[in-house]
């Protein structure tokens, strides 16, 4: 076991489920689509912390690799969902998501 | 010739389907006409068969003559097969007699109707049912004829169905019928299970064989007696007759007095031997139904104005002698009555007939009286028929109603019981002279009350009953001869004449029961009760004739006991109302549970609907929820919660 | 002792930069809040010997995608204030943070219950001596075991274009118009 | 278990993972048509000749799928094999699938053709986008390696994000586009860390094959000692993945968004996404797990109930067509995952699941493809006519169409001579085949449910009195050749049913 | 399993109809008038095939006739399997004679091309369920018939046609999806047993040995199934309302030979796959049957609609059916059958006949209507004729099969019978007073000009009236036929349970009598033997 000072995987990966937490919490309580998409990039980051982690905790680079593929995966959903936004905000004046809900039932 | 009895049913059948297709063509009278050479020349192959039954040895005198294999399956096999015995030629005889009888008078009768061949067309078809009922060999073959009798009566009584009272005495008399038929169906189920075969011969020589157990023995017999009850108008299914005379007087005579209505007579005599060995309760049960039933109609009849009324609760009162008779053991007894009583209560029925017709269809008495100076034949045939029925001897009902009495006075068996049952039929045979003499005096004798209302008769400016013709007095005059003169089938003087009771015995000998009365009681009997039968008759035209007491003729006798009212309330109440109920439950409950589903199912959509509320942070609600759960759930059991 | 130390730095940084982002009402704010994590996560990074990592999460986390956001923010003027004191649905307000305690909760049972099982214990390691060796590393398991994912991301990437091309492109009838005005002019 | 490690040898020789080219044709022609109409486009100024994007697609889809047929043969004669460092595999259910959803691509690109022109939308991306997330939808169907199913998934479903979103005119679109986007990304989020988990717990991201998640649990899952971890992880994969076949309670983007999105792109959603989103299904975790199967079978079991009586439940209340079929579609979802289902348990009756359910997928990819052709042409010019008084006096207007509707209906409401009906029926014989008849008698009474928002359809089609407003429907060749196709398909798989089930049947037990 | 038949004749039986509607939905729309020339010949060929068949049917063979067996689905081990028996081949001759008759006797009114069509697709499903001897077949005919049969309720019935249709449709539906994951588990249960996977009734009822629990749900499943379809009480209340709304055609096919489906669905498959369970379940569906013979009586007195008094008729009909087909022995079995014939043909008649009323008035309302026999004799007396058998009058058809399922019940199930057996009264006292009022009293205004029966008419129903003559007096006809198919089944019940059929023992007295046993005694080795040779 190593000494309780030590810095152990165990503490990153509470703080990655922290941040994963905080993240999820912002989707769930944030109106301004913007501000909803960072806290998707939150909770992506939170997962690179955890597999960064792991890999340290394995010594094995597959988990650094993954988090290379994360963060293209979440710099095209961005680009995308931001085009979107864009495209939102050509029709109407604003985009709030609560103001988004045509489609319901 | 017996191996042709199946001829005599197929006479009226043909006569039906000749008329079916081509009666409208034929028209009146002859398609009338042919009804009743068809019936007649039934009558004549029957008489041809009587005789060569006759001239038989006694053990010879039964043949069946199986046409084919009906309903062949399992251990059910059942022929159309007709039995001819001297029991079923007897009754083919006085059906096919006065049947024709009867034709012949309707050819007068019903001269001018639209449906004139229609009427033939139901008359034949009833007669080859009547026909098919008693000359059936089997129960079921029987049970046709049965039914068949029921539609037809359905179908003549409301014959006139614009008129809404006949229509609903039709149905009335279906549907009593078929409470009756309920038993009819039971006893046959009951007899196959025991003895496998619905066939008479086999049913009764396991009761003589003693292989039919007793308690089925009685179940049958009272199953058989409930559908007798219905048939024949017996308490407490006697309802639908005084209405079935909404139906043509013919119809009244033919199907309601001499013929139909015996057949649970002729039903319970045909299974005699099963009676027998039965517990003894059940023919006591018989003979309780019958007295009852008896008197109560004989006080109901007392009180009727309607003509055909009085007549009809007279045949109901008659047919509880009947019963009294088969309950007392005395089968001979009670056919003898069944066949004097065809005699003269058709004579009666076609009397009231000719008078109706000749008072432009009044029915009521208050309105008749002194009809017999314009109607003599009709009053001369119509007085004998009322002699008979009385009771004065020699007509023809004194000697059957003697029978009955006497067999009832020394029943051997349970004589507390059958004394009382005697005086019972003692005192319905005094109510018997005395309403017949009511109604003999109202139609014929006394003031000649039509005139007063001849205004009531609208069109008729001219209103003066006249003679019926000629087609229809002869009828009457062969009827009256033989309600003379039907006596001498079965007179008691020595055992020589008692020819019916002779002809009858092999039939019957398991299950009569022989009374033991001296001579001096038979005598003392006999001639007691006629004298006390003229006794009322004198009563009665004290009070009707001389007017010199009033007639006592309570509201409640008019309504005959209310009781036909009672079940008509009941029918119409709470029955109706129990019956509404049960749509009610089927609309509401079970149909709505069914619907309740439906909506159940829209509602929990409706519900489950606001959750898709259109807001996105909802939905990722709804997700993290989800996620939570099934992270919850997947925890737990990795912790070893859920094992 | 100076791991604990950086960690629990780094660590508010990252925290207090996500709690930025959901509480902070401005955009623009909640945007830099971000960038914020993201330096606490590339410092983790560091801390964890995934230097290249790091550098690439500084480089294109925070330099382009917040980049990416702050331009569209101010570009579209959705920088407008959230007014994060009302709340139109309340149980959001409540749930939506019961979610992530959740989601924390339970997610941090399986980390404290398995804490110390991972089923791999050191064998050939990470070569941690040179800094390069972590790019080599990375590289290698890249552009061999995941080649096919690799290409599979360029095809995300051309998605990704196409998609913003299709989405942001004005509507057709300027273009047309536009075209048929060459036309009619050439 | 070092062995388990990938190999990091200290060597600077890069020693690349051999690639089988043939095998990878399949994608290649799909990539490769995706870039040639992109860059085409492009360098045109003028634009191509109509309906050449739409053939070119069609033609990619077609050799595709005959690619993938040809690849069949060869497993059948070969085995299953993995690809490029066993990222990706060729066997049974891949390739079903990929035909699954090659079909799907065909039948959409020959009703987008048309639905573009009507809508006066000029757009060789959207055809790219199709291609592209088609070819996502092979590799999830494919994949061998969780990160590769992930990339797959992203391929898949950023493509359709925008797919979702490009009717610019329609503000519902961009509503739809929006809606998927983020509810889409916060599940992947889930799905991600789901992954990384996993990984954590096994040290490897494989799924099959040596070294691979599958044969770690079945060296390990005696000891116990990572279970914690491993199942949060399997958990958050099958939130991910439950999302992505909209399964309750994930599944509430499905209805906005099919109504929102462009109908032939609903179309597309419906039989590709769900058909590659199931593989991934089967593929990461049935096929890879069978060890944890008590764990997640249970799970499986509710979300496909709850899939089966809500979808339908509220498919009864809905009046806007594209709206019902949303929810029949996560009916169906919940069909399907009856199969699934039967399928975690194993053995032969496991496989007669995986055949129900790669067969339902096809046959439903095809169906509801059709049905959604159909409900392109009555949306008329703008999209917008999908509420049930818009196919009033179909029936009287445009009998052969409202007839193909009502097969199609009829179809998805499980009525023989069907391939709806084959499809549940073998779905309900392996749930009975693997003992699970509560399951399974729910589904059926779901499906009777299911059955009266078909019926609605059918009466406003043909029980009702009037026409609907608006301009009388046409036909267009394209998308009355898809039409037939699926309508054909639909109806020679309900007579004869049995090559097809076979083949379900040859490719269940093909498994690498 | 006999019946070498080099012609397929079942296999055109079902598809000649089938071929029917293509042709006729392929009917240009220039010449509406070949509709009904290209339907009506369609169907009259189908007759004419039916007829021919039941020519040619050997009487006195229990097994299958002129089998037609071919594998359909393989990998399934399902097969195009069609065969008719004792119990079956009155329904197919039924089936094939009924179709003209509907087309005859009932206009569509609009849209005549489709009605056609469907109902030929209609004829082609029913034939197929009754024909076929694979569940899976019969499956999907049983569950395809509801297609047609919606779209003819719900395009060209009266004003709550849709409501109707819907629950008809989602009603019977709900038990075929029992009856689904029921018949897919006998198949795989029996594969346990048998060895491969077969849905062929024969193969699984010899081969298979169900626990006794586990053949009791499947017997619920598949009895759930049928009782929707008979209907039996309480799940009968689709059928006034489809009956009542359904164009005539529909109601008289419905009443017909579509309630014959459940009916017949219990005793081929229910009894015969699971005997141990039909007769664990035995007192319940008796008791079921005779709540719904009392019960459908009771509502069918106070109806006010017409039509909806004869769909009651029917719920207590056919729980006469159920009764004889669970009472266990050959007369109760036979007599199912064979009212299932009786009902159909009057309770068709019925339909027909309430459909013309409805057809000249513009109404079904029993009390818009009135007097009608005295404008209308002759359509009065056939419709009292049809009345009466419906009743069970004897002599006509209604009453010897309702006899022989009473005598037979009567010997297993005492009391059931006798309370059965009252509701004879009750369908005198519905029908007679549903007929007195319509046809009774003096007619007013509105019913004076009722048309009288015309040509058409009265040649559509001729052959009703024939079958309900004949039926009535020369039952022995079909009886003959159907009797060794039904001793079969219940010799195979028999063997599975152990129970013994009680056949009361006829004394015989006289020797016609006893020659007769004797030829019983032959028929019954015969019977016998024919169930040993499908054994084998």
């Amino acid at each position: 076991m190593i000494a309780a000072a030590d810095v152990t995987p165990t503490w990153y990966l509470l703080l990655a489920a922290a941040l994963f937490a905080i993240g999820c919490t912002g989707v769930l309580v944030r109106r301004n689509p913007l501000v909803m998409f960072m806290c998707i990039e939150l909770m992506l980051n939170a997962v690179n912390l955890s597999f960064v982690a792991f890999s340290r905790t394995y010594l094995d680079i597959k988990g650094q690799t993954t988090v290379f593929f994360v963060l293209v995966v979440a710099a095209a959903e961005v680009v995308v969902g931001l085009g979107i936004v864009i495209a939102i905000l050509r029709r109407r004046p604003s985009a709030n998501a609560d103001d988004i809900a045509e489609l319901k039932g | 010739m017996l191996n042709v009895i199946w001829l005599i049913p197929l006479l009226p059948l043909c006569g039906f389907v000749i008329n079916v297709v081509l009666g409208r063509r034929l028209g009146d009278p002859k398609s009338g006409l042919l009804a009743a050479a068809m019936c007649g020349a039934a009558f004549i192959v029957t008489l041809v068969t009587y005789f060569d039954l006759v001239s038989r040895p006694e053990e010879a005198r039964q043949h069946v003559a199986t046409v084919f294999s009906w309903i062949p399956v399992g251990g059910l096999s059942v022929d159309a097969a007709f039995l001819a015995d001297p029991l079923s030629i007897t009754m083919a005889l006085f059906i096919t007699g006065i049947g024709t009888l009867i034709h012949l008078y309707a050819v007068g009768y019903m001269h001018g109707d639209p449906k004139f061949s229609k009427f033939f067309v139901y008359l034949n078809l009833f007669a080859f049912s009547m026909l098919m009922l008693v000359l059936g060999e089997n129960m079921l073959v029987t049970f046709l004829g049965w039914e068949g009798v029921g539609t037809c009566s359905y179908l003549l009584i409301s014959f006139w169905h614009t008129r809404e009272s006949a229509a609903t005495a039709g149905k009335k008399a279906f549907v009593t019928n078929r409470v009756g038929d309920w038993g009819f169906m039971i006893a046959m189920f009951l007899a196959f299970q025991a003895v496998g075969s619905l066939s008479y011969s086999t049913l009764n020589s396991a009761a003589m064989g003693g292989t039919l157990v007793r308690s089925t023995a009685t179940a049958i017999t009272m199953m058989l007696f409930i559908g007798a009850c219905g048939k024949s108008a017996q308490l407490p299914l006697y309802i639908w007759l005084p209405d079935a005379m909404e139906g043509p007087t013919p119809v009244s005579a033919l199907i309601h007095a001499a013929t139909m209505v015996t057949a649970g007579v002729y039903l319970m005599v045909r299974v005699n031997p099963v009676i027998a060995t039965a517990f003894t309760w059940a023919p006591a049960v018989i003979a309780i139904v019958g007295a009852a039933t008896a008197l109560f109609a004989a006080t109901v009849a007392v009180a009727q104005t309607d003509i055909k009324k009085v007549l009809a609760y007279s045949t109901v009162s008659q047919l509880g002698f009947m019963f009294l008779a088969v309950g007392s053991g005395a089968y001979v007894a009670a056919i003898f009555h069944m066949v004097t009583h065809a005699f003269f209560k058709a004579l009666l029925f076609l009397g009231s007939g000719s008078v109706i017709h000749g008072m432009h269809h009044e029915q009521d008495m208050r309105r008749m009286g002194a009809l017999r100076k314009l109607m003599p034949i009709t009053a001369g045939t119509f007085i004998i028929g009322w002699l008979a029925i009385a009771g004065v001897p020699p007509f023809a009902g004194f000697w059957s109603k003697d029978e009955i009495l006497l067999a009832a006075w020394a029943h051997p068996t349970n004589p507390a019981l059958f004394k009382v049952l005697w005086g019972v039929g003692l005192f319905t045979a005094l109510l018997t002279a005395f309403y017949m003499t009511r109604q003999v005096i109202m139609v014929f004798f006394g003031q000649a009350r039509w005139e007063d209302h001849s205004g009531d008769h609208g069109a008729h400016g001219e209103f003066k009953p006249h003679e019926s013709p000629a087609i229809m007095l002869l009828p009457l005059v062969a009827l009256s001869g033989l309600s003379i003169v039907g006596g001498v089938l079965n007179l008691p003087f020595t055992d020589s004449t008692k020819r019916l009771f002779h002809w009858l015995e092999p039939l019957v000998h398991f299950g009569e029961i022989e009374g033991h009365a001296s001579a001096g009681e038979k005598w003392g009997l006999a001639v007691g009760t006629a004298a006390l039968c003229l006794a009322s008759m004198g009563v009665a035209i004290f009070v009707y004739q001389r007017n010199r007491a009033k007639a006592v003729e309570p509201q409640i006798l008019v309504d005959g006991w209310r009781y036909d009212r009672f079940v008509s309330w009941f029918m119409g109440n709470p029955g109706r109302q129990a019956f509404e109920a049960t749509a009610w439950v089927d609309r509401n409950i079970v149909d709505g549970a069914v619907n309740g589903v439906a909506t159940g199912v829209r509602r929990s959509g409706a519900v489950l609907r606001r959750t898709q509320s259109g807001f996105v942070r909802n939905y990722a609600l709804l997700i993290g929820g989800g996620v939570v759960l099934m992270l919850a759930w997947f925890l737990l059991r990795a912790v070893g919660v859920f094992g | 002792m100076i791991e604990v130390i950086v960690f629990i730095a780094a660590s508010l940084m990252v925290i207090g930069g996500a709690l930025g982002v959901v509480l902070r009402s401005n955009p623009v704010h909640a945007a830099l809040s971000l960038v914020l994590t993201l330096f606490g996560v590339a410092v983790h990074f560091v801390s964890m010997e995934a230097h290249f990592l790091a550098a690439v999460q500084v480089i294109v986390y925070a330099g382009a995608i917040v980049v990416l956001f702050l331009f569209v923010i101010m570009l579209l003027g959705v920088d407008k204030v959230e007014d994060l004191r009302t709340e139109p649905m309340m149980r959001q307000r409540y749930l939506g943070p019961l979610v992530g305690v959740g989601v924390l909760g339970l997610v941090g049972t399986a980390v404290i219950v398995a804490r110390g099982r991972t089923i791999v214990q050191s064998v050939e390691g990470l070569d941690t001596v040179g800094h390069d060796a972590n790019v080599k590393q990375l590289a290698r398991s890249l552009f061999s075991d995941y080649v096919f994912a690799f290409e599979l991301t360029s095809v995300l990437l051309v998605i990704a274009v196409v998609g913003t091309v299709l989405l942001a492109r004005r509507p057709n009838k300027g273009l047309q118009a536009a075209r048929e005005k060459a036309g009619v002019n050439a | 278990m070092h062995l388990l490690l990938s190999p990091m040898q200290q060597t600077d020789r890069l020693i690349s993972p051999s690639v089988n080219w043939g095998s990878l044709t399949p994608l290649l022609v799909l990539l490769g048509a995706g870039l040639v109409l992109l860059v085409g486009a492009a360098l045109s100024a003028r634009g191509w000749a109509k309906g050449l994007y739409a053939t070119l697609t069609a033609a990619a889809a077609v050799a595709a799928g005959v690619l993938q047929f040809v690849l069949w043969n060869s497993t059948v004669h070969n085995g299953p094999k993995p690809l490029v460092g066993e990222a990706i595999v060729v066997d049974g259910p891949s390739l079903f699938i990929g035909i699954s959803i090659c079909a799907a691509l065909l039948l959409a690109a020959l009703v987008t053709d048309n639905y573009l022109r009507r809508e006066d939308i000029d757009s060789p991306e959207v055809y790219g986008l199709y291609l592209m997330a088609a070819l996502g939808g092979l590799v999830m169907a494919a994949s061998n390696d969780l990160i590769v199913l992930f990339l797959g998934l992203e391929v898949l479903s950023i493509a359709l994000y925008v797919l979702a979103a490009s009717h610019r005119k329609r503000i519902e679109s961009q509503e739809a586009g929006l809606k998927y986007f983020i509810l889409g990304g916060f599940s992947s989020a889930f799905f991600l860390y789901g992954i990384a988990l996993v990984y954590g717990a096994t040290g490897t991201t494989r799924l099959r094959g040596p070294e691979s998640i599958k044969t770690v649990l079945a060296l390990t899952v005696e000891t116990d000692k990572h279970r914690a971890l491993l199942v949060v992880g399997v958990a958050l994969l099958l939130v991910g993945l439950a999302f992505k076949v909209a399964a309750v309670p994930f599944h509430s983007w499905t209805p906005d968004v099919y109504q929102g999105a462009p109908t032939p792109v609903t179309g597309f959603m419906a039989s590709a996404a769900k058909a590659a989103a199931f593989g991934a299904l089967l593929r990461s975790v049935v096929l890879s797990m069978p060890e944890l199967r008590d764990d997640w079978r249970p799970a499986i079991w509710v979300l496909a109930i709850l899939t089966l009586v809500i979808g339908s439940t509220l498919a009864v209340v809905q009046t806007n067509v594209k709206r019902m079929l949303a929810y029949s579609s996560i009916s169906h979802a919940g069909f399907i995952l009856v199969g699934i289902e039967a399928a975690a348990h194993g053995g032969e009756s496991g496989d007669r699941g995986i055949a129900s359910v790669l067969f339902y997928l096809l046959t439903y990819a095809v169906l509801v493809s059709g049905t959604f052709a159909v409900s392109t042409l009555v949306g008329r010019s703008g999209d917008g006519a999908h509420g049930l008084d818009s196919y009033r006096g179909l029936g009287r207007q445009r009998p052969v169409l409202a007839l193909t509707l009502t097969v199609f209906l009829l179809a998805q409401a499980g009525v023989p001579l069907t391939s709806g009906f084959v499809a549940k029926f073998s779905v309900i014989t392996a749930a009975a085949d693997a003992s699970s008849y509560a399951i399974a008698i729910i589904a059926m009474l779901a499906a009777v449910i299911g059955a009266f928002l078909y019926l609605r359809i059918i009466v406003s089609m043909f029980l009702e009195d009037g026409d609907a407003e608006g301009e009388r429907v046409s036909i267009p060749f394209g998308t009355g050749a898809a039409i037939g196709i699926s309508v054909a398909f639909t109806l020679v798989v309900g007579f004869f049913p049995g090559w097809l089930l076979e083949l379900a049947r040859d490719a269940a037990t093909r498994l690498y | 399993m006999s019946g070498s038949n080099s012609f397929p004749i079942l296999t055109a039986l079902v598809l000649t109809p089938a071929i029917g509607a293509v042709v006729v939905s392929a009917v240009s729309k220039r010449r509406p008038d070949l509709v009904k020339l290209f339907a009506l010949s369609f169907s009259g060929i189908s007759a004419a095939m039916s007829i021919w068949l039941l020519c040619t049917f050997r009487s006195g063979e229990a097994g299958m006739q002129f089998v037609s067996k071919h594998a359909w689905i393989k990998p399934w081990g399902i097969s195009w399997n069609l065969g008719v028996d004792g119990i079956s081949i009155f329904l197919v001759v039924l089936t094939g004679l009924l179709w003209p008759i509907a087309l005859l006797g009932a206009d569509a009114h609009h849209d005549e091309k489709p009605y056609a069509a469907w109902l030929l697709v209609l004829q082609a499903g029913v034939m197929g369920s009754f024909m076929s001897q694979d569940l899976f077949l019969f499956f999907v005919f049983f569950e395809i018939v509801l297609v047609p049969m919606y779209f003819l309720i719900g395009r060209w019935g009266y004003e709550g046609r849709v409501y109707a249709a819907t629950k008809f449709f989602l009603y019977t539906m709900v038990g075929s999806a029992l009856m689904l994951v029921g018949l897919v588990t006998t198949a795989l249960l029996a594969r346990r047993d048998i060895g491969y996977m077969t849905f062929d009734i024969h193969e699984i009822a010899a081969g298979s040995q169900f626990a006794a629990s586990t053949g009791r749900w499947l017997f619920l499943a598949f009895a759930i199934a049928f009782a929707v379809k008979v209907p039996l009480f309480p799940f009968h209340t689709w059928l006034p309302d489809a009956h009542t709304q359904a164009p005539t055609a529909g109601s008289v096919i419905l009443a017909g030979v579509m309630l014959k489906l459940g009916t017949y669905g219990l005793l081929r498959f229910n009894v015969f796959l699971f005997p141990e369970a039909s007769r664990y379940f035995r007192p319940l569906l008796l008791t079921l049957a005779v709540i719904g013979i009392i019960y459908g009586a009771i509502v069918a007195t106070v109806q006010k609609d017409l039509k909806r008094l004869v769909a009651y008729s029917s719920v207590a009909h056919l729980g006469f059916i159920v009764l004889g087909t669970f009472a266990f022995t050959s007369s109760a079995a036979s007599g199912s059958v064979m009212q299932m014939i009786n009902h159909g043909v009057s309770t068709g008649a019925l339909f027909l006949m309430v459909g013309m009323i409805s057809e000249r008035r513009h109404t079904r309302e029993i009390a818009q209507l009135r007097g009608l026999q005295k404008v209308a004799p002759i359509f009065a007396v056939v419709f009292t004729v049809v009345m009466l058998s419906s009743i069970g009058v004897p002599g006509l058809n209604g009453f010897v099969g309702e006899f022989l399922i009473l005598t037979g019940t009567f010997l297993t199930a005492r009391w059931w019978a006798v309370v059965a057996a009252a509701g004879v009264i009750l369908a005198a006292l519905y029908l007679l007073w549903a007929y007195q009022r319509v046809f009774h009293g003096e007619p007013d205004e509105a019913n004076q000009s009722f048309r009288e029966l015309s040509v058409r008419e009265g040649l559509v129903l001729l052959p009703m009236l024939a079958a309900i003559f004949f039926c009535g007096v020369y039952p022995k006809a079909m009886l003959d036929r159907i009797e060794p198919s039904v001793k079969a089944l219940l010799a195979h019940v028999e063997e599975q349970t152990g129970y013994e059929e009680p056949i009361p023992v006829a004394v015989p007295v006289s020797e016609p009598e006893h020659a007769k046993d004797k030829e019983h005694a032959k028929d019954t080795e015969h019977a016998e033997e024919t169930e040993h040779k499908e054994g084998e």
